[in-house]
């Protein structure tokens, strides 16, 4: 419509408006292009979450490993440390499962070590390892949005 | 191309020619060929004749109202299409979907504002417009075709605006539908099954929901749009908005 | 095309001589006025920008004020839908109260015939209305009783609806809203 | 043109300022200010590790039927936090409510409110249209329910007090509750704590007939604090528990009922004295000095009832009185006949001497100490006691027919015969001391004579009564309802209030005549116009019609006083 072109130089005063009154709708075109963008991202969303809470470390026997399945990952306690390995392979998405060796995908035989190290297969790289922190309340919080490495234990005091 | 627009596509340089196989015409038209040009090479504008008489762009003339109701309608259309994205027509679903707009979306409500004041506002402004031409005279010959469409036209809005009553699943909408379609039922003969199909059940619930969602959101915009289309061209090839004849 | 003397008095032909053998087409807009024929001239302006910005200016002004009550004014969200509890009074959209109070009257007159009476009086209206004159003026005095007609029915129906969202109450009993 | 531009920059300028305007708000919400807040003030008492990040925290619950979404923590982030001890809410520890965890159950799980909603007053229900608002106190107990089955857990004090007061103020007898009792009085309660607000109950157990005026539920005057207790037990009455349950064993558990097979106890005034106090009957009826203020005066019952009456009136009490509101209890024949039987030894009554006191003790419970047919008990009777200052009723109702009434009762009605408690003088010097205490006025005018044929000479047919139906739902059923219940709408309007005309008890007594003059003439000092404009012949109708409704048939034609 009344789109300008920074090229035409206004000249007089009805340039000038025009040009005025197209800067503001096209400002206001691409904020509203924006308010969308923010609208269609959602704040909430009704799958798993990625922040979660796993119980008190009580919950986990010294030198187990608990996989929860829902959460796609494991929890595994040695002693006081307490770690959470995500069992999602790199390769392609499939979960992984707890093997006498580390963990073995059922999908294209991708094979990980104990400490999700790559062993075979098309996997590109290493399980990742995801921060523990202790809530306020003595439980165990997950976030699977940070990524540590390996043997990133968290020491619990008990 | 007029022969200034290739020395111009000559002139410039890869991304000029791009530009310049888009538009065909320079940002802001100078002469009058150009602004014949600008609209008659463009899309959106193709559905305006190149010159319009003076008389009929009189604001006082049509008060707007047709165009009224066009944008309110384009508001609806990009209001409604962000507000789908969100939505589930299911009867469990769908009251908690209002929730979340209310609650957690963001803009969500002011969408929903919207989408819902524009929905009331378009059932007014058609009215509005209709009684403009008809008080205005504008549906005599040779327009009657365009008179019995634009009924249409406000009969789909009616319904539109109708079948959007519903979605939010709420006791204003779910008892309003009741009524409305219970008003249909009084039909002779056929008025239990018009009932039952607009239904898709004895009473509202589930299939009703589905259906006029599908109604909503698909079938009545499609063919509002297509009749406005029509509306609009018809307008030109009827000779442009109505003016007093200049043979008196 | 080569330049040479014109005679204006030559015969078209000869001003434009055709090469044989090759196809015209008349391809081209020629920036001239146009002239208006068989009625009296009526000034014309190019719809680029006469119409199109107005039409930019209606766009904004309803955008805004849209969005003006919307900011300040929020959709109605009732209780969730409940086959078991009707509010009393239940109310169709606020366009079909008149519908609803025509209802009350009479089920079969209110709700299908006089609608439907209605919407085929308004399809027929331009082919009942043959005599020419009065187009595109407000209230021309040559269609004074078709105007009339109209507008009679319009408020009927306004204030019909009128009563049906303001006026009625609980079991759809006639009350005083304020 | 230019002023196109000038409008057109405008409103290019108004959509920028709404859009900004927009997007300003949406970054104000509450909950981005409380949880700025809560950082603050945890790093200020010395939070350790790191801090939560600001955004919408959602508790998305399977675990408890439905899927819930609760975002309450949004705002309430410190519910968990052990450092916010002495907060203030919402940044506010929540009291200790192990074994339940947040995570696990969220919040709206036990108070309600929208747990969807971000903003404040949406979130508590504050917002007039949602179902369930905040609760608070003592009402948050009734969420125990939903998933502890009774007997509830011993913390929930209000709740289980509230079930027990719901058997001590018998509401048993006239509701139902899958699993609890089935009274068919009242409205079912099963599942009334999904259907109304708390303050809704309230108001209603209080005031039962602030919204609906002639529902029989009498006005209990129960003191607050039980009115709370039974009101959390209310609210907790949601239907079956969302909890998972074998369907057989929940539809089993669901019909049986507290007294399915009520125990057979001995015919014996002991027996009988223990079921009256084990029934609640006292908290309607008087006895002694306990005084439930909304039913007769059982103190002498048996002066005035037989053994036969009272047992066939506990087995169904509107047999005796249609539209009764005393309850039907569910008790088994032998405890009906003990309870009988200890009633009617209660006989110790002498009458006193002055009618003045004679009146205090028999006659003020319904028809007011002033004679303003007010007594505690009259709003609870049906129909509603004689107001004995109604000048113009009495001076018009024949002598004979007031010291019958005292002497036989008026069948039909609450009214009991005091036959064996006065004699026919005393009958008569009670009713002059009525006259003269609050009639003001001696009896001025003999009753106008008039002309009432004996006999209906209008045979009783069924198309005799089709007129009259015909003749009724145009006249007649304003005041008297469209059933003839005496419901009509102009009745919570009218006092004395109309006649039901389907007591059959009553009208068997009533001739012909008296229905025909009562129609005829009106009846004077009660709502009840003349209808002389109708022809003889419909007034006649009428009078089928009345036989018909009140199931009287013929039968009492001819009869006469």
């Amino acid at each position: 419509m009344s789109d300008h072109d920074s090229k035409a130089a206004p000249k007089g005063r009805r340039e000038f408006l025009t040009l005025l009154s197209g800067s503001a709708l096209t400002v206001a075109g691409l904020a509203t292009a924006g308010a969308s963008l923010v609208y269609l991202r959602p704040r909430v969303t009704y799958g798993p979450p990625s922040r979660l809470s796993v119980g008190k470390p009580e919950l986990y026997g010294s030198g187990s490993q608990v996989a929860l399945p829902e959460a796609k990952m494991v929890i595994r306690r040695q002693g006081n440390k307490v770690a959470a390995i995500s069992t999602v392979c790199t390769h392609l998405g499939c979960t992984v499962n707890p093997s006498e060796t580390g963990f073995d995908c059922p999908c294209h035989g991708s094979t990980y070590d104990e400490r999700g190290e790559v062993t075979g297969g098309p996997a590109p790289k290493a399980l990742a390892w995801y921060r523990c922190t202790l809530a306020p309340n003595g439980e165990i919080v997950v976030d699977k949005h940070q990524v540590v490495a390996a043997d990133t234990f968290l020491e619990i005091q008990s | 191309m007029s022969i200034r627009e290739v020395a111009v596509a000559d002139e410039a340089g890869l991304l000029g020619r791009i530009y310049r196989s888009i538009f065909r015409v320079r940002p802001v038209p100078q002469t009058e060929l150009e602004r014949s040009q600008a609209v008659a090479s463009n899309f959106f504008f193709h559905i305006h004749s190149a010159k319009v008489y003076e008389e009929t762009l009189k604001f006082k003339k049509t008060l707007g109202l047709g165009l009224f109701s066009l944008f309110t309608f384009v508001v609806l259309v990009i209001t409604g299409i962000l507000l789908m994205f969100y939505y589930v027509p299911a009867p469990e679903q769908a009251y908690q979907r209002m929730l979340d707009l209310r609650g957690v979306v963001s803009f969500g409500t002011f969408l929903r504002n919207m989408h819902r004041w524009g929905a009331h506002a378009m059932v007014g402004l058609v009215i509005l417009h209709m009684m403009r031409v008809y008080l205005t005279g504008a549906h005599k010959a040779p327009r009657e075709l365009n008179w019995v469409i634009g009924v249409v036209l406000l009969l789909l809005t009616l319904f539109l605006s109708f079948t959007g009553y519903l979605l939010p699943w709420d006791q204003l909408a779910y008892w309003a539908i009741m009524v409305g379609t219970s008003i249909a039922s009084y039909a002779p003969v056929v008025g239990d099954q018009i009932r039952f199909f607009l239904l898709g059940d004895d009473d509202v619930g589930r299939e009703a929901l589905l259906r006029f969602y599908v109604l909503h959101v698909v079938v009545l915009p499609a063919v509002l749009s297509a009749l406005i289309g029509l509306h609009f061209w018809r307008i030109r090839k009827d000779g442009g908005l109505a003016r007093p004849s200049t043979d008196e | 095309m080569n330049a040479r003397p014109q005679n204006a008095e030559a015969p078209a032909h000869e001003r434009f001589p055709l090469k044989p053998g090759k196809t015209y087409g008349l391809m081209c807009v020629v920036p001239t006025r146009t002239e208006n024929t068989g009625s009296a001239a009526e000034k014309q302006v190019q719809s680029w920008p006469a119409a199109l910005s107005r039409e930019l200016l209606l766009f904004l002004v309803t955008v805004v004020a849209l969005g003006l009550v919307s900011y300040f004014f929020n959709a109605p969200l009732e209780e969730p839908a409940s086959a078991l509890h009707p509010p009393n009074p239940a109310k169709a959209p606020w366009y079909f109260l008149g519908l609803q109070e025509m209802v009350s009257y009479s089920a079969f007159w209110g709700g299908i015939g006089i609608p439907g009476i209605l919407v085929g009086l308004a399809m027929a209206a331009p082919y009942l209305e043959r005599k020419r004159g009065g187009e595109g003026v407000w209230f021309h005095h040559s269609r004074s009783g078709a105007n009339w007609t109209f507008l009679t029915l319009m408020t009927t129906l306004g204030i019909l609806t009128l009563i049906g969202t303001l006026f009625r109450g609980e079991n759809w009993a006639l009350i005083v809203p304020w | 043109m230019k002023k196109i531009g000038i409008a057109t920059l405008v409103a290019a300028v108004l959509v920028l300022g709404l859009l900004g305007a927009t997007v300003a708000r949406s970054g104000t919400e509450d909950w981005r200010g409380w949880q700025t807040r809560y950082l603050e003030q945890w790093k200020a008492k010395g939070g350790t590790g790191a801090p939560p990040p600001v955004e919408v925290k959602q508790d998305r619950l399977l675990g408890f039927g439905e899927e819930r979404i609760d975002r309450c923590r949004s705002c309430h982030v410190a519910v968990d936090d052990p450092l916010f001890k002495d907060g203030k809410e919402p940044l506010r520890t929540h009291v200790s409510i192990a074994p339940h965890s947040f995570g696990e159950m969220g919040c709206s799980i036990c108070h309600e409110g929208d747990g969807r909603a971000l903003d404040a007053d949406l979130a508590h229900g504050k917002d007039h249209f949602w179902p369930e608002p905040l609760l608070q106190g003592a009402f948050i107990e009734s969420a125990c329910a939903r998933c502890h089955v009774a007997p509830y857990p011993a913390e929930a004090k209000h709740l289980r007090r509230g079930r027990e007061l719901f058997e001590k103020y018998a509401c048993v007898g006239c509701h139902t509750v899958q699993g609890l009792s089935r009274g068919n009085i009242g409205i079912e309660l099963t599942d009334i704590g999904n259907k109304r607000k708390h303050d809704f109950l309230l108001q209603k157990v209080e005031k039962p007939r602030f919204n609906v005026p002639l529902t029989l539920m009498p006005p209990f005057h129960i003191p607050e604090a039980d009115r709370i207790d039974l009101v959390v037990f209310l609210k907790s009455l949601r239907g079956p528990t969302p909890i998972a349950e074998d369907p057989m064993e929940r539809r089993a558990r669901l019909k049986r009922f507290k007294n399915e097979s009520p125990a057979e106890v001995e015919v014996s005034v002991e027996a009988g004295k223990k079921a009256f106090e084990a029934r609640g009957c006292i908290s309607c009826h008087k006895l002694g000095t306990a005084d439930g203020k909304l039913a007769p005066d059982l103190g002498y019952l048996g002066l005035v009832r037989s053994a036969d009456w009272v047992e066939a009136h506990l087995a169904d009490p509107r047999q005796h009185v249609p539209g009764s509101s005393m309850p039907t209890f569910f008790t088994s024949r032998s405890e009906r006949k003990a309870l009988a039987t200890y009633l009617t030894s209660l006989n110790g009554l002498t009458a006193p001497a002055a009618p003045a006191e004679q009146y205090a003790q028999l006659c003020a419970r319904c028809h007011g100490e002033k004679g303003g047919g007010d007594g505690p008990v009259a709003e609870t009777l049906v129909p509603r006691p004689r107001i004995f200052t109604n000048a113009k009723f009495f001076n018009w109702l024949p002598e004979e027919r007031a010291y019958k009434a005292i002497r036989e009762g008026v069948p039909g009605t609450a009214m009991p015969p005091f036959g064996k408690i006065l004699d026919e003088k005393q009958a008569q010097a009670l009713f002059g001391w009525v006259r003269t205490n609050f009639l003001g006025e001696q009896r001025t005018q003999p009753p106008v004579p008039r002309k009432v044929p004996e006999k209906n000479p209008v045979a009783y047919s069924a198309e005799s009564v089709k007129r009259g139906k015909a003749a009724f739902l145009e006249r007649c059923y304003g005041c008297h309802g469209r059933i003839g219940d005496g419901k009509g709408p102009n009745a919570p309007d009218m006092l004395p209030r109309p006649r039901n005309l389907t007591t059959k008890l009553f009208f068997k007594d009533v001739p012909d005549s008296r229905l025909f003059e009562s129609i005829t003439y009106g009846v004077v000092g009660t709502g009840m116009p003349p209808w002389d404009m109708l022809s003889e012949d419909q007034r006649w109708d009428l009078v089928n019609y009345v036989r018909f409704l009140s199931t009287t048939g013929p039968a009492a034609t001819g009869r006469g006083q």
